[in-house]
């Protein structure tokens, strides 16, 4: 796979007239949209707009009815979730998504095992393998979670659950991570935490965000879409965004979501 | 076979189909609405016959008999529900399995003491007893006909309960969204406890009635039970459509099977089974 | 906490084991033989409840079946050699549960308990209802297997103690098999399915995948208990393969203790002698008559206030314990 | 054995002991307490019998004539007292090397009488060929048992399968039939009282049009009994016991067969059941080896006596029990009571003559009584007699070599 794809260089992710459709209800309407290494491309807008839709699409959780995911050149439109995230995209979700009753250690020597799954040899100690313990201490370490390596993850605090979710996610050596609301439900001290911890990934990855809070989304963002009733209004760069006027007018203007 | 004894044919699988309904009608909306796998289900059945016989000897008259055993039934299934069941909702299906497994072999060993082991018929009422002909040598009893048209009245009235009321809007709610049906101030532990009695009151109802045309033997529950859930799994589970269909199909599987190809006929149904459930996982009419 | 002797604790059990044909009578070895024969059929099936979190109603199917091949392979008036006929049944069951798990696995929760019955239950009538495997009748297994290197008999299985070793020798493998399996990265990613399916497959693993081997694995294993089942009493009929008998593996396995291994062998022992307990005429005389009615109020009894099983009940005590020592 | 063995050992005999007495409580007799280590050790008797499940009453009907049997002898056989052992067989087949074993090797029974269920019986054949213990049958009338599977210490009072149709193909002719139909559950018992007929009957010249055969235990025969309307066949013939006897008597009248078509049976199809068939029973034809209304003084005595002892009238199963106990008996005076000597044993019980209630019968060389089928009809709640419709007949013991 080509490590070519960098900054301003072939997107490595495109979609072209993504939709969903639920029944008669269109959840996710004719997106397209680029996303590049190096970039963290923030989707906004009100719940119900198609944001976890569209997220859903791209991690393959969900098929999409029409339209083209292109992932590294490859058309994975379709394609099992698991067969997604092995071609190299991480995801985290809106409700946080773990192991609870397994160590944080644990939690993420999984998802490294996950690379390097030795499947058949199944009279091998599953922690005897360097490379899979290796990954997953510096995932941790990546995550701010070495010194909780232990602890059961149900005992941690909210904040560092969702910490150990993007552990997990950069276990499994991902291009592209989808985050989902990664701030949802934090306190002001541990969003601080989790955008630097953002921040920090952006270099080597492409990074698609689903956020709400907006200090957040303006810190982060080097692309902006926003997204309402499954369509995307408007996308560019923040400052394109927010001046643009369908924005402003439908979104940005009166609504109190840019505060929230 | 002719037109006419395959006519005859299609009555008797339709008239065994109806039968079935009654019976896994109330294990699909236990099953669908609380949650509960109840393995004891046929047991239930087995009390209805076991009572029906006996207190139809007491009283002379089966009608009697069954309206007495009626609120008996019904008061059995809250009690149950209040005792047992109510522990297992929040548990893993695992431990529904296991409790209603127990729960088999304790009401067939307190039949055992009750009742004891043999076997017993019991009388088709006065009324209902005789034939209408069909050919020069076969007739079709009554009895059959009236069960089958009693097995219709109560399909169209369950219909109308869980469509048409507002118990039956509070009972689709529920088993939807419990918490949700909770904050709305609606007591869902008064809902389940009247659910669980229905479907206990409908297995009990459906022994009853066809004590006469099975006669009542001990085990004579676990006969009915595996039947019930092939009928439940393959309408879908919760869905009172799904049952009858799935029961229909069942009845003329096992009819039309019984008499064209007797080697596999015990096979068929659940042969049916399977591609039903490669075809749709969660059963004909069960939501997704 | 000491728990070295933990790992000593197997090997301790088993030599104890090794050595009760010295000292008891041939029925008491008899009933042993069936509990270690219930304990590999416990353990099979603990791999999916306990480990894989698939709830499988129709484990009987497999046990049945490698009985079933057993009787249907050897001729009637003459011995097998069990160096073929095991890994034959064996492999038969595990081929059975390969086929049947490609497509129960598409259903969850209810709809696979119900499904895994209704395979069970297709494959009971199957045997009920042709003259495949001598019907509702079943059939008989006159001579026992035999275990040859070349003209040299290695046991005799006719001598119920050389089967009893038998027996054990294969539970204690089945045992130390699970053990490695389970500690295995493949054992670590049933667990991770078991515990949080969704994420396993966001994390890229191919969990359908995984399902299907533990479940193959499975059938496998129940198939080892079945062939000696049917080796034991030389007979098999449709009812070896009934709900009854799926519904007391799964019986023994949450009573023991699910997800635990030891605890399936635990349960064995405490169902069987139960069983055996609760029907003794000799102590409960007439009472005796009615013993599954205690069987019963004691299965409902474990669903209702031990779900951790008996093993949990040790957990809890040992965890009592250690605290009462580091308290002082 | 060890010595600290051999001490536990005796314990769980005396515990055995009490059980022996709390079980004959159950059946209504009680026996003499004590003395449980008499000068000469007691004969070890074990039933092994349904005392669970459908067959409940068989099984207690069968312990009662075999007790009877022992009390008319002072409850001794040869000399020596009884100590019974039981066993609940739970008519489960797959139970049935487990159970047998008990009695044989837990408990070392000199004898094993047992049982009704034909699976069981087969299950209960292949342990006891191994062990050599001898065998009573007073029911299940599996045809291996003295067939391809008979063994010399394997004995049968009651009858085999194919015994109790055969006769009926006689009598289908003799009342001009000439074809018919057979209905039964589909297992080995039911195919065997099939072959049995089918043999007799086209031995006649009749024409057995079709078999039927519906899964057992099932008991929904709606569509099988259209099935037969279809076919028009002379007359029916049918195997059923039990609930499902109950249920096919009931369904053949409903379906309006009755009178139309006549039908026929092995006599299990009217016992015990006339109580609660009704008049869908009446004037149904079957044979047996034992009827109501025989009038024998032996009958008649036997009859009495039962009645006395036990508060029920007694039946077919109650007399296959008696008769295992007589059987016994002859073998055991013999040997004056010393059951080592079990080719005396064997050789006795061969050559014994069974004055039964039911007319005094032989052992075939495989072991099976060579008895009359009367031809019994149903008239009110007896299975009348109707007369002998097979003088001595034998089972044709196919495959028994021994």
């Amino acid at each position: 796979m080509s490590e070519a794809v960098s900054l301003g260089g072939e997107p490595i992710l495109r979609t072209k007239g993504l939709t969903k459709q639920f029944g008669g209800l269109v959840a996710v309407s004719d997106v397209s949209l680029d996303l590049y290494v190096g970039e963290v491309h923030v989707v906004i807008g009100p719940n119900g707009a198609g944001k976890s839709t569209l997220t859903n699409l791209l991690s393959g959780d969900l098929p999409p009815t029409s339209g083209e995911v292109r992932f590294e050149g490859n058309d994975i439109a379709g394609c099992s979730a698991d067969h997604i995230s092995r071609l190299g995209i991480g995801r985290s979700y809106q409700k946080t998504n773990i192991f609870l009753p397994f160590t944080v250690f644990e939690n993420c020597r999984l998802a490294a095992q996950s690379r390097t799954p030795h499947a058949l040899r199944v009279f091998h100690r599953a922690g005897g393998y360097a490379e899979i313990n290796r990954l997953a201490g510096e995932a941790m370490a990546a995550a701010g979670l070495a010194h909780r390596a232990e602890r059961i993850a149900a005992t941690l605090s909210h904040g560092e659950q969702r910490q150990l979710e993007i552990a997990m996610c950069l276990a499994t050596q991902p291009r592209l991570l989808l985050f989902d609301e990664p701030l949802a439900g934090m306190g002001p001290h541990e969003s601080q935490r989790m955008v630097e911890l953002i921040k920090g990934l952006t270099a080597d990855h492409a990074i698609m965000l689903i956020e709400h809070d907006m200090d957040a989304v303006f810190a982060l963002a080097d692309r902006l879409t926003v997204m309402v009733n499954g369509e995307v209004l408007e996308s560019g760069t923040p400052e394109d965004v927010r001046s643009s006027p369908a924005v402003q007018l439908a979104y940005l203007g009166g609504e109190e979501i840019l505060h929230d | 076979m002719d037109f006419a004894f395959f006519l005859i044919q299609l009555l008797n699988g339709l008239q065994y189909g109806l039968l079935l309904f009654l019976v896994a009608s109330g294990l699909t909306l236990i099953f669908g609405i609380m949650g509960i796998i109840n393995l004891a289900h046929g047991s239930f059945y087995m009390v209805g016959a076991y009572l029906a016989w006996s207190l139809s000897a007491m009283t002379g008259s089966l009608t009697a008999a069954i309206l007495l055993a009626i609120p008996l039934t019904v008061i059995l299934g809250m009690g149950l529900e209040r005792l047992l069941f109510r522990h297992l909702y929040q548990r893993d299906h695992l431990y529904q399995v296991l409790l209603t497994y127990g729960l088999i072999l304790v009401f067939e060993e307190l039949r055992s003491m009750i009742w004891g082991d043999d076997v017993h018929g019991v009388a088709v009422p006065e009324l209902l007893n005789a034939s209408i002909p069909l050919t020069d040598n076969l007739s079709y009893p009554v009895y059959r006909l009236a069960i089958s048209g009693v097995c219709l009245l109560l399909a169209a009235a369950l219909y109308f309960l869980i469509q048409k009321t507002r118990l039956g809007m509070m009972i689709r709610a529920g088993a939807s969204n419990r918490d949700m049906v909770q904050s709305l101030g609606i007591d869902i532990k008064l809902i389940y406890t009247l659910v669980f009695a229905l479907g206990i009151a409908l297995a009990a109802f459906a022994g009853m009635i066809n004590s006469p045309l099975s006669s009542v033997f001990p085990n004579m529950g676990s006969q009915v039970l595996i039947i019930c859930f092939v009928v439940v799994v393959i309408g879908g589970i919760g869905s009172v459509k799904g049952a009858m269909a799935a029961s229909l199909m069942i009845g003329l599987a096992e009819t039309f099977g019984q008499v064209l190809v007797p080697e596999v006929a015990g096979t068929i149904v659940y042969v049916l089974m399977a591609i039903v459930l490669v075809w749709r996982p969660e059963g004909l009419f069960g939501k997704g | 906490m000491n728990f070295r002797a933990a790992d000593y604790l197997p090997w301790l059990v088993i030599g104890l084991l090794a050595l009760f044909p010295l000292v008891e009578s041939t029925f008491y070895m008899q009933l042993l033989t069936k509990v270690l024969i219930m304990a590999i059929f416990a353990m099979s099936l603990d791999l999916l409840v306990g480990y894989t979190g698939l709830v499988s109603f129709g484990h009987a199917a497999y046990f049945g079946l490698a009985g079933y091949a057993l009787a249907l392979m050897a001729p009637q008036y003459e011995a097998v050699s069990l160096w073929w006929s095991l890994p034959a049944a064996v492999g038969i069951c595990a081929l059975f549960a390969l086929v049947t798990g490609v497509l129960v696995l598409r259903t969850r929760g209810i709809y696979f308990i119900m499904v895994t019955l209704a395979f069970a239950q297709m494959l009971f009538f199957i045997f009920h209802d042709t003259k495949i495997g001598g019907g509702s009748d079943g059939i008989y297994i006159y001579v026992k297997p035999t275990m040859k290197s070349g003209e040299v008999e290695l046991a005799n299985l006719e001598k119920i103690e050389h089967f009893y070793w038998l027996v054990l020798a294969l539970m204690a493998a089945t045992f130390l098999l699970l053990r490695r399996v389970l500690g295995s990265t493949f054992g670590r990613a049933l667990v991770g399915i078991k515990v949080n399916e969704h994420r396993m497959r966001a994390l890229g693993f191919p969990v359908f995948r995984y399902q299907l081997a533990s479940f193959t694995l499975s059938g496998a294993l129940a198939g080892i208990a079945g062939y000696l089942a049917a080796v034991q009493y030389g007979f098999v009929n449709p009812e070896i393969l009934s709900w009854h008998q799926s519904g007391a593996v799964l019986m023994i396995v949450i009573l023991g203790g699910m997800g635990t291994l030891y605890g399936s062998v635990i349960g064995a022992f405490a169902f069987v002698l139960l069983q055996e307990i609760l029907s003794n005429q000799a102590w409960f005389g007439a009472a005796a008559k009615h013993w599954q009615l205690a069987l019963g109020i004691f299965i409902m009894l474990v669903a209702l206030y031990l779900p951790q099983g008996l093993a949990g009940l040790l957990r809890q005590s040992g965890r009592k314990a250690a605290a009462e020592t580091t308290d002082e | 054995m060890h010595k600290n063995q051999k001490a536990s050992y005796d314990r769980r005999e005396f515990l055995r002991g009490s059980a022996a007495i709390a079980g004959t409580t159950v059946a209504g007799v009680l026996l003499p307490t004590g003395q449980v280590f008499g000068q000469q050790a007691k004969l070890k008797v074990g039933l092994m019998l349904p005392y669970t499940g459908t067959y409940t009453q068989l099984g207690i009907a069968i312990t009662n004539g075999f007790k009877l049997a022992v009390e008319e002898r002072g409850g001794k056989l040869g000399g020596r007292e009884i100590e019974y052992f039981t066993v609940d067989d739970e008519s489960n087949p797959a139970k049935a090397p487990e159970n047998v074993s008990k009695l044989v090797q837990r408990d070392k029974v000199d004898v094993v009488i047992g049982t009704v269920h034909s699976g069981v019986v087969m299950g209960m054949a292949k342990v006891l060929k191994e062990s050599g213990t001898i065998w009573i049958n007073p029911n299940g009338g599996a045809g291996a048992m003295t067939g391809a599977a008979c063994a010399p210490n394997f004995f049968r009072t009651s009858f085999s399968n194919w015994q109790s149709t055969h006769a009926l193909g006689k009598v289908l002719k003799a009342k001009g039939i000439k074809t018919a139909v057979f209905i039964t559950h589909k297992y080995a018992a039911g195919e065997e009282m099939m072959e049995g007929f089918k043999e007799g009957f086209e031995k006649e010249g009749g024409k057995l049009v079709k078999e039927l055969y519906l899964p057992f235990p099932q008991v929904e025969f709606q569509a099988l009994l259209t099935e037969i309307a279809s076919i028009k066949p002379e007359a029916v013939v049918c195997f059923f016991a039990g609930g499902a006897a109950i249920k096919f008597l009931k369904d053949y009248q409903a379906a309006g067969l009755k009178g139309k078509i006549p039908l026929f049976g092995s006599g299990f199809l009217t016992d015990g059941v006339l109580d609660a068939v009704g008049d869908a029973a009446e004037g149904v034809e079957t044979t047996l080896h034992y009827a109501d209304g025989l009038d024998t003084k032996k009958d008649k005595a036997f009859r009495l006596a039962y009645a006395k002892t036990f508060k029920l009238q007694p039946d077919v199963y109650a007399v296959q029990g008696y008769d295992a106990g007589q059987l016994l008996a002859a073998g055991l005076d013999a040997v004056k009571g010393n059951i080592g000597d079990k080719a005396g044993v064997i050789k006795a019980m061969e050559a014994a003559k069974i004055d039964s209630p039911r007319g005094p019968w032989t052992l075939s060389k495989s072991h099976n009584p060579v008895q009359d089928m009367y031809l019994r009809k149903v008239v009110g709640k007896e299975n009348k007699v109707q007369g002998v419709a097979w003088k001595a007949l034998a089972d044709p013991a196919r495959g028994c070599k021994a």
